[in-house]
């Protein structure tokens, strides 16, 4: 599987991206720079990663969207390749219009860094083809804005169309409002574009890819997409 | 020239800032605060002199950059 | 020299302006007999910071040269911008602490964020990347009316830098005492990892060579900060608010992926941050290392603002920037590697053999000062200091005995021992992807990248037995960073220290710093556990009161494997618990 | 009745936001601005109606909260 992770100016997720995607796909990589509309062409996916793309100023996520490699990765993604935006990726991915709706700053306007348990909402995915359904997985969050939020149509349509990857929830797998880390609408951590190819989640699953950290729940995500693409 | 643009939050959209501002308000003892939003100022200096130009201009801006539609909306004073 | 212009603009050096400059009358008749001439207000700013308390260490000096710095795996002591020590498999470990207690104070979430900036550059300017940051935290009471604004305030800065920059903040401490009422700690500390045989130095070479100034823009930041750092607090230290800079991790994460794509080439002779005496400090240094003078053209500096004056360009303390001498010739692929970062880039000056410090301004020189004499005739004092008096020993039987069960609900419910979760729950502590382990243990641990080998590393200082005996107190906070690496798995290293005091010229501080200083060192050659950097901050008090005297400690040891490592949790139930030691 | 402050940076302070603003207009061809800054407005509803009194007290919540007087200016608009 060929993939390629989008490093922007204050990109700081690249590198984890990048370990977990050659440990699991056993190839690493192409880096590619913001500056650069050309992407390959022979992509199987395309990472936008974690971080503070330009210091997340104005708004997280709104100078990335108008950089020269998005271009490629609008083309790419009306191909059908798939896209995968994780935090400040999910960011960059709804201020690119990628992805409906927008994520504001969380509830308690404090950064948040630490494991949530999440429910797989679908298995109707390449992204979570892996999981069981509403299978209650344990990733780590590190965000000030997570905060999701569209409108009431959208909101519908993402329902209607099972477009809802993951919702934060209890060990138990209650989506309830103290399991809401961030006061995302209905609880909120994943959501699909209308062709499915596209994900776009707060929630790192490069985070718990390797034991040595703590857990690997985040792997079977990578080990999904790779499986759906070779 | 110098412009002024304000982005405010879509009515309707909860302001997790604005609320936080308010509760805070309440705490220091200010109860007569019913509600506060927040919103952006950006001030630009600009090389335009031309103020229909300039104000075309900066609406090009703030769709494409300054404000994100989707949840806020703008205002240009010149 | 051409002095007219300047005495157009500038004011006459007068007693109150040498005062201001926080020189004593002594001080300033060393620089008249240096100069054989008054000096213009430029040769005055930079004299007073090269011999502020902060830059030339000149209380404390002669107590760290008693501190023992070196073992066979130590590869760069104190003296460089961090100490540098062996952890094999041909890589090194970099590390320091530094305080940036006054601006946090003042304004609590740009000074401890800057505080975190600064340090990172001290890891940095030597070829490491950072992988890990802690932070050692000390506020006044919790009820307090200020606690609670500082507290979050500190928090958000140090995870607003720290988050941003990508550096995970694994470890920490936080206390509250009311003696810290009015004078809050706020310690940061940066672990690097470097190839150990691609260590960048200060030391400038090679006649010739140009000077290069890359980063942020210089601005009217903080000037004047490097004395306010090291000046007694008073109540209205608020006039002094405008002086406080703010930080721009975003342009800092830019810098650290710059100089290390460069110092991936041959093209550095010699880099150093501008800390906090800004190019002054920097410049000079880099020049009195090496044995060199230095010409800077002060106009090609990169300026944020219009009508800048050379005294401010050599003062202000902008964050975000560092000077470096090239090999000649790599200018443009240079300046291409920081084009690309969207950062400044300007060739300011180039070194010479006169031993001297030229500053030119419009054509015009406006300083020539020699460096060495300046360098050498940095005051060192020996400061009058008394012992602590001995404590009377606490009898056991006059502790007034509480229910054991009462004793730990209390225990559990103080602030010293309650949950420090809300803290590092701020702190991207994650990212890198070598977290393993996180802070809520003994010591964090960071695996280092691509190996099963680690990093441990934890702060450590209990004031309060430094109070009652500073030099137990010392050996103490020594003894129980040694311990935290250990209860992890982990081959305790080497030391970073951050003393912490009150004024120095009371002689009971003075005593506190003499017998801290004694115990630290006492413990850290008993360990085997040598101090490679470290940071002085003196004249903690605010109006007349002193600061718990606190020397914090931040030490590294290394994990030869991680599957050895050990955790706090209980693995089972059934196993026995033990416990070791007297 | 409502009132709005406007809290921006003093003059000579950094203001990152605003450099990256102006950097990122430029990126998208806007070659005209010199400079950009950021500030922030409140905008707060209050149970007074009195515009002497509810300046005094929105004078307090600026001093209070709303700007920290260390690197902000504030202004009330009523
Ligand atoms: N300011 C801080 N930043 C990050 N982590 C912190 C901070 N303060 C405390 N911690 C973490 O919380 C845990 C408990 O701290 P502490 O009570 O000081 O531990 P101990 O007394 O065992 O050394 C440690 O893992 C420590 O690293």
């Amino acid at each position: 599987m060929n993939s390629a992770v989008i490093v922007f100016p204050g990109s700081n997720c690249d590198r984890d991206v990048a370990v977990t995607l050659a440990d699991v796909t056993g190839r690493a990589p192409v880096m590619h720079w913001h500056g650069d509309p050309d992407l390959p062409d022979d992509l199987d996916l395309i990472v936008i990663p974690g971080g503070f793309s330009h210091g997340d100023y104005l708004r997280c996520g709104a100078m990335a969207a108008h950089a020269a490699a998005m271009a490629g990765v609008r083309r790419a993604a009306d191909r059908g390749v798939a896209i995968l935006g994780i935090c400040n990726g999910f960011q960059v991915l709804c201020e690119s219009h990628l992805l409906p709706g927008a994520l504001m700053r969380n509830r308690d306007l404090r950064f948040i860094c630490r494991d949530v348990h999440l429910r797989v909402e679908t298995t109707d995915t390449m992204f979570t083809a892996g999981y069981a359904p509403a299978q209650v997985i344990r990733l780590p969050i590190a965000h000030h804005d997570g905060n999701y939020v569209a409108d009431l149509p959208t909101q519908c349509a993402l329902e209607d169309e099972d477009r809802i990857v993951f919702r934060y929830c209890d060990a138990g797998g209650k989506v309830t409002e103290t399991a809401n880390p961030n006061g995302s609408l209905d609880n909120i951590a994943g959501i699909l574009s209308e062709s499915r190819t596209v994900l776009g989640l707060m929630p790192h699953p490069e985070r718990l890819a390797d034991p040595r950290l703590g857990g690997t729940d985040g792997r079977a995500l990578f080990v999904s997409v790779m499986e759906a693409l070779s | 020239m110098k412009a002024r643009v304000h982005v405010t939050l879509k009515a309707g959209v909860l302001d997790p800032q604005g609320k936080a501002i308010a509760h805070a308000l309440h705490a220091l003892g200010f109860d007569g605060v019913r509600d506060a939003r927040q919103g952006k100022v950006i001030e630009l200096d600009l090389e335009d002199d031309d103020p229909e130009a300039a104000r075309a201009r900066i609406d090009d801006m703030c769709r494409q950059l300054l404000a994100n539609t989707v949840i806020e909306t703008y205002r240009i004073e010149l | 020299m051409s002095t007219q212009q300047q005495q157009k603009t500038e004011p006459a050096i007068t007693p109150e302006i040498v005062a201001e400059h926080g020189l004593t009358p002594d001080e300033y008749q060393r620089v008249l007999d240096i100069l054989g001439r008054t000096p213009n207000l430029t040769e005055l700013g930079i004299f007073s910071v090269m011999w502020s308390e902060h830059c030339s260490y000149k209380s404390s000096k002669k107590w760290l040269k008693t501190l023992p710095t070196t073992a066979p795996w130590v590869i760069q002591g104190p003296g460089e911008n961090a100490g540098v020590v062996d952890i094999g498999d041909g890589l090194a470990a970099v590390f320091k602490m530094e305080s940036h207690n006054h601006p946090s104070f003042i304004e609590p979430y740009q000074g401890a964020a800057t505080g975190v900036g600064g340090i990172l550059r001290d890891v940095f300017t030597m070829g490491a990347r950072p992988v890990a940051n802690l932070n050692a935290l000390r506020f006044g009471a919790p009820d307090h009316p200020k606690t609670r604004h500082l507290v979050s305030g500190v928090v958000a800065g140090i995870g607003g830098y720290g988050n941003c920059v990508g550096v995970p903040t694994v470890g920490g401490e936080v206390d509250f005492h009311p003696d810290y009422n009015g004078n809050i700690l706020v310690n940061a500390m940066t672990v690097g990892v470097a190839p150990a045989d691609r260590i960048f130095y200060s030391k400038a070479s090679g006649v010739g060579n140009p000077v290069v100034y890359v980063g942020s823009r210089t601005g009217r930041d903080g000037i004047h900060g490097a004395t306010m750092a090291s000046a007694e607090f008073s109540a209205d230290s608020e006039e002094k608010r405008p002086t406080v800079q703010v930080g721009d991790p975003f342009t800092e994460k830019l810098l650290i992926e710059a100089c290390l794509e460069l110092m991936a080439t041959d093209a550095i002779v010699a880099i150093q941050d501008m800390g906090a005496a800004g190019l002054t400090s920097s410049s000079f240094e880099m020049a009195s290392k090496g044995g060199l003078g230095v010409e800077l053209t002060l106009d090609r500096v990169p300026m944020r603002e219009d009508g800048m004056t050379p005294y401010e360009l050599m003062l202000s303390e902008s964050q975000e920037r560092m000077l470096m001498v090239l090999q000649p010739g790599k200018e443009a692929m240079a300046e291409a590697v920081f084009r690309k970062w969207d950062l400044d880039f300007a060739i300011i000056g180039r070194l010479t053999d006169t031993g001297r410090m030229v500053l030119t301004w419009h054509g015009e020189t406006v300083a020539d000062l020699p460096i060495d004499p300046l360098a050498e005739a940095a005051p060192e004092y020996d400061r009058p200091w008394a012992p602590t008096p001995h404590q009377p020993v606490v009898i056991a039987d006059d502790v007034p005995v509480l229910p054991w069960t009462e004793a730990l609900v209390a225990l559990m419910g103080g602030p010293d021992l309650s949950s420090r979760r809300w803290i590092w729950e701020q702190y991207d502590h994650m990212v890198m992807g070598d977290t393993v382990q996180r802070p809520g243990g003994d010591a964090a641990v960071v695996r280092l990248h691509g190996t099963d080998r680690g990093l441990a590393m934890t702060t450590d200082c209990t004031p309060r037995y430094v109070r009652a005996d500073p030099v137990t107190g010392g050996r103490q906070a020594v003894a129980e960073a040694y311990r935290n690496l250990t209860a992890v798995g982990a081959r305790p290293l080497a030391v970073t220290d951050n003393m912490n005091f009150g004024n120095p010229e009371k002689p009971v501080i003075m005593g506190q710093f003499v017998g801290a200083c004694r115990g630290l060192g006492e413990a850290c050659a008993a360990l085997d556990m040598p101090v490679v950097s470290g940071n002085v901050s003196l004249y903690n008090e605010t109006e007349g009161r002193a600061i718990p005297s606190t020397p914090t400690i931040g030490a590294i040891g290394i994990l030869d494997d991680l599957d050895r490592m050990a955790t706090v949790g209980f693995k089972a139930a059934g196993e026995a618990v033990i416990v070791i030691g007297e």
